[in-house]
């Protein structure tokens, strides 16, 4: 910290050596050089991004926490810990690289990037021609890993109140390390779908949402429904443990999306710019008003009384909507975009209860149908936008998304199973598998 | 001695209990439980599927007596949970074979 | 995202168009222009300030729904979230012109602004000879609208518990579509409070917080106290049900606030600025501690205990007291306008009971008298300010919002009524209303 | 808010005083004059961190919330929300000067600072040569202030449910006010743990994390552990109440972790500084990823079920671990370093259990344990380090800290008594000390 | 009148209501409790020391049957709530002296 | 049979479960109730306004045991439970009629 000899020095010496340009003459002067600064904000632009996308991961956290039914909160709350965790070290392992091999370094061309461990510019950057011109890798890194992250945490919410810890984990372990990265290198890698489609998604409602969703699919119609949900012909709702959780988890991951979107523009280093990414939140924003709005009203239209968690959901489904283009939208499109997203919520969860696939807390209607929806949204406000480029993608994507995914079930479940036991699903996760309960105490004494 | 178990409306315990207590009860046991009776049987809607719910909440008061009082008691919650609309509650009276105090060893009677 | 060729491509492009001001020479050069980085500086701290300014809507809802009794939780979050979404949305339909017609467009000239949607600078400020000067009108926005959504969000705890939810929504968008931009632009969009009385309102003890109390005020007389809180002459209290998400919310509500007074300099692009707004920040920080530290202590002295829940308003109580003007105060005097708010609340909170006003979560308190409070302590700090000027606006800006707020309450009681049956207050908005508990299960099995 | 006219005229004029380099030619031109261009980088850098830092106070609130028993959570939110403030006082009139004395105002040159009230610069920079090569003094003091409290909050873990609440908060007041700020000038004040033995700890695993942790040690001690917890030779775990809590507060606490590591680079004015945060952004976040596997796979193995609790604080021992040395480190060895301090912790908790320390929350074995383990970790991967520089200035720092601590809460106990009866015990502080439950509400009607 | 006392597994309540429903139990007062029995008795480990957990969560269930309904009743819930693995629980019948429905003032079996 | 009803302290619950599994009892219920009582009736002060708190929190044992073991089972309780501090708490004893246990359908002192 305070220790101005020792960092000063430091930095002062490695600056000296790395970017001699445009130096200032007086001696402990520390204004940037200019070439620096264009650098200094969109890096700075992406780790402020960066840890408000972190701090989704408290969102999906807590949203979960609190729609899962009390008997499986515990076990809700270590899947998303572990899950963002192992995201972590595996993005570093393998993803990052995998993403963005950078030019000549794919494996593939356009199809699969390299293997190696991501590594970080030196410290000070010392010895290195940094091109100044985006921003520090470091940055890119960090912001980059949340959305890998991001992506395990919408098939946690899904599956949960039966998989068993470990599989979980281990498909975790492949998707945010192979399939992510694979599939993300296509449209921003650089890859086919980029250079060759023209595919558009600026934020990732497909690359993103929908291949979360996509592989939350996968895994609940291989893992089948709770026990009890689908039976006698009905359906029999499992209310949610804990309501305000599940609202504070909808709160953080509105915040945490000005990051998403906004820190998706990529540069912070012109007027241009970070008015686009001033457009970006506000539309952002009134996505998920929008998704919200119409989500409470549908409801009370169709129900005689609005519903809270579908009101949650619409909000989610209004960000997802606009993910894939929240920077050419008026403020009025984007609502309307967000209020279909938060149409389709409000129609999507029972529809999917009449397929008996069971989603515990709305992910695949939030994430993957609005992912596709807000993908093919971008063809109403973007020109460059073409529908081949457009529904292809969408296609391609989710079937590499699912058949990669649906294996991957298939195959744990013949090794290892993937669901508890009838009776430990009963017992609830939390004292079948960890011996631990989210709230324990019986008596107030 | 007798055991005078009532189940009434949550809302209604402060008013009882005062009652009882200008009776000259001095001690209950209140526990918080789910009703099911007449009262339930409306349908909720939870994410677009309907569902019953079958029980309310309710408060039930567990008092032990000597047999002079029961029926006062039993008339007074009657009295201070009545409202007339349905779910009001009811109220059992058992037989009570032996009480004893904790702290004084005082048995029937007198541990009351 | 990560997509550098075509979002490059397109920013540089539109930038070229727009500025064409001391490019740099070299070709893939993205050094910003000189004149763009007061610009980006200070648009960037409003993106800044306003996803801090958007995360006090989830204090107010965590403040609030653990405040209230578990059986009013899940219709204290709807109303929440809802309001927020509402706000958004009539912010940018009828509030923004409203509240910053900027100069000629005026319906009455000083009084009231124009009605027309908001608009955003075209995507790269392309064709546009922007003003670099200030900050981009998207950011202007998502900041601006985060403090409609406030002063809303003020309105809900006082009336919780009681009132029905669909007059309660009406009430917040005629709120924070027509009465907080009218009253705002007299003083912030440059109207006659600002240009004739010398109005000073750094970022809103009166503007937002008293706005917001005066609504408060004027529904929880007409709507009345909740069933059973006065009875046979003395104040039953009906303790909050969850002081866990009580204190999140007000440690949310502190975070924001940074935002909400530090935007409020409205300018980061000198050093003067960036230090002034180190000032606020300072300053905001201490004012909170000042109020906390004066409930406990008053509350350990007054009633032999302290009160967490009178702590939680302390701290609240000197945010509020400080923002009318938190940036010319040294740290000592921040600390003790605070501190005096916080003993505000403290005696203020039991002599509202004596009135038989029933403030759930202790807004008026809070925000209305300390708002006040606040504006006259500027007086005290800044020598711009005068006797006229401060107590003018306040009475003016409260009789104004008082009196719309009253009577679009009793217009409302009249038409639909706002208050639900005795029997449904009895048995709980979640369950009557909404049919949905906030912690619905019984058994942990 | 936006009130242009006032607030620019006023900026620019005293600004135009402050700062005649550099000035622009066009009259109403805001572009920030080059000298002022790295002061805002770095100024803004503090206010973000150090924003970040504020909000690991609700993090340890709500961690130290659900890891207690639930009939003392009101008390341990009362404590929490008083520490902060208490601290956030004490360090402007004491804490401040006495860490950061400056050249030639030590009372004791290098070894006791000095003794005055914490004071901004004027409003605008107004009259003052501002130096221009570093931050504002009001985002230093901002920044270094939440150092401060977080020393505090350790405490408040370790001797929960048990602790009276006012000498626990007189313990902070000396604790904030004093005994932190002097060990901390030896090292970041310039003092002569950084001149003489130049001891490196970049952002505090020994001058924050491990203060907290003797400070707590110290008061665990003397103390006592809770009633029934070592009882007949046996440990009796004592379940915290409310695991969804715990999980938030740990989220917190990760998100405020890049500010605390990130904000110590301490200047963000070059293209080399930002690159180092986002090195350090980047590397506290695997650290914590590294910790939190490492926790989970050794409860797993260990007990043959992983335990939420130990992967939380897995997370947290991570942090702490990394803390010293967060720049220097390449993507491999933070995990590393982190997943060491997961295993310490793993190791540590039952080990203290042995010993019989009751840590409530194990922040003993997080912040002390931890916070040791890091600083010899610099070792490793900072060349400067030395030996003796580091395993003295561990020694130094912790014999201080746990002299003066024990030697204060031997007083205390003397004087005041610091533990609570043993029926207040039993009964909860909530309803003993507060006469306040945190969850009040028997019946859900 | 007797009051039956039945103790069941939790995810077992809606079988045994319906159960009851459909032998014409028109009410009954439901508990959350702790059970203590044969089926407890494992072993938990919370930060690296072991504990045992002695109680599993158990429903109770209160209904108050004219003395003709007992057996029926008694034995619904046995077949209903049935796994036959052990922590199934247990029934228990005690005499009643009295009932009263509160809203109506009725008495006896016509509380019921 | 005898039920026996015994209210006592919350943090004396681990002692009395420890002292009647020492003298043969293999089961009981358990169930966390509010308790009203001498002990009662302490103000405390929300926001500013006074209110009285009736309430205590109690736990409530229900255990049935055969006829023979109700005196032993009942001085036990009185025994683990006595602080000699008010509020100790009361036991209670019922005559018992049947008891079914439901996994095997043994019945009355079989099924304890
Ligand atoms: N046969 C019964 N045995 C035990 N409790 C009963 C019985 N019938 C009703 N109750 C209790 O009394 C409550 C009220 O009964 P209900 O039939 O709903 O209305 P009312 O009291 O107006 O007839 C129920 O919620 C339940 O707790
Ligand atoms: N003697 C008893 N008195 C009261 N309740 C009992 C008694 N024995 C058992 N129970 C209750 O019955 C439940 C099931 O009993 P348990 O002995 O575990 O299994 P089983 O019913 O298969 O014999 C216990 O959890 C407890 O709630
Ligand atoms: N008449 C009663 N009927 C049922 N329960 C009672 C009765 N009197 C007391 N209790 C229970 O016993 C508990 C302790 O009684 P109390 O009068 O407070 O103290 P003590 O047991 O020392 O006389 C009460 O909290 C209540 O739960």
């Amino acid at each position: 910290m305070k220790n101005q000899i020792r960092t000063a020095g430091v930095a002062t010496a490695l600056c000296a050596l790395a970017l001699p340009a445009l130096a200032q003459d007086a001696a402990p002067d520390t204004t940037p050089p200019m070439a620096d600064i264009g650098y200094i904000f969109t890096t700075f632009m992406f780790l402020v991004a960066g840890f408000l996308v972190f701090w989704m991961a408290a969102g999906f956290t807590m949203l979960e926490a609190g729609l899962v039914r009390q008997k499986n909160t515990t076990m809700q709350l270590m899947k998303n810990v572990a899950l963002f965790s192992f995201a972590a070290v595996l993005y570093y392992l393998v993803g990052y690289n995998l993403m963005y091999p950078g030019d000549g370094n794919w494996i593939v061309e356009g199809w699969i990037g390299a293997f190696s461990l991501a590594a970080l510019e030196p410290v000070g950057l010392a010895d290195t021609a940094t091109d100044l011109t985006y921003a520090s890798v470091g940055s890119d890194f960090f912001f980059q890993l949340m959305f890998c992250a991001t992506t395990a945490s919408i098939v946690s919410g899904t599956l949960a109140e039966r998989i068993k810890l470990w599989p979980f984990l281990f498909f975790v372990i492949v998707l945010t390390g192979v399939i992510y990265p694979i599939q993300a290198s296509w449209k921003w890698g650089g890859g086919y779908l980029d250079a060759q489609l023209g595919f558009l998604d600026f934020a990732g409602s497909t690359v993103v949402h929908s291949v979360g969703g996509w592989a939350a699919l996968a895994g609940a119609l291989i893992l089948g429904p709770r026990l009890g949900k689908y039976k006698d012909g009905r359906v029999h709702p499992m209310p949610g443990a804990n309501l305000p959780l599940a609202t504070l988890g909808t709160f953080i991951l509105w915040l945490g999306w000005f990051g998403f979107n906004g820190g998706s523009q990529l540069y912070m280093d012109t007027a241009g710019n970070v008015a686009d990414i001033s457009r970006i939140f506000a539309n952002t924003n009134t996505a998920a008003a929008g998704g919200a709005i119409t989500a409470l009203i549908l409801t009370q239209l169709l129900y005689g009384k609005p519903d809270l968690t579908m009101v949650l959901n619409g909000a989610l489904a209004g960000l997802v909507s606009i993910t894939a283009e929240p920077l050419m939208p008026t403020l009025g499109s984007a609502t309307l975009i967000g209020a279909v997203g938060g149409a389709i919520v409000v129609f999507a969860v029972p529809f999917l209860d009449r397929l008996r696939i069971d989603d515990v807390v709305g992910a695949i209607p939030v994430h993957l149908f609005c992912g596709i929806w807000g993908t093919l949204a971008v063809l109403a406000t973007n020109p460059d936008a073409t529908v081949t480029g457009q529904v292809l993608s969408i296609v391609i994507v989710g079937a590499f998304v699912f058949v990669c995914s649906a294996a991957l079930w298939l195959a744990l479940r013949a090794v290892t199973g993937i669901r508890v036991s009838e009776e430990d699903e009963i017992t609830g996760l939390d004292v079948a598998e960890l011996g631990m309960e989210s709230y324990p105490e019986f008596s107030k004494g | 001695m007798k055991l005078i178990i009532a189940t009434i409306k949550p809302f209604k315990l402060e008013e009882v209990r005062r009652a009882l207590t200008a009776v000259g009860v001095r001690g209950m046991m209140v526990t918080e439980i789910k009703g099911f009776g007449s009262q339930s049987g409306h349908t909720e809607i939870y994410r677009g599927a309907e569902y019953a719910v079958n029980f309310v909440p309710k408060i039930k008061l567990e008092i032990v007596v000597p047999d002079t009082m029961a029926d006062q008691v039993t008339d007074t919650i009657a009295t201070a949970a009545r409202t007339a609309k349905i779910g009001d509650g009811k109220i059992f009276v058992l037989d009570v074979a032996a009480a004893l105090r904790v702290r004084t060893g005082e048995t029937d009677d007198d541990a009351l």
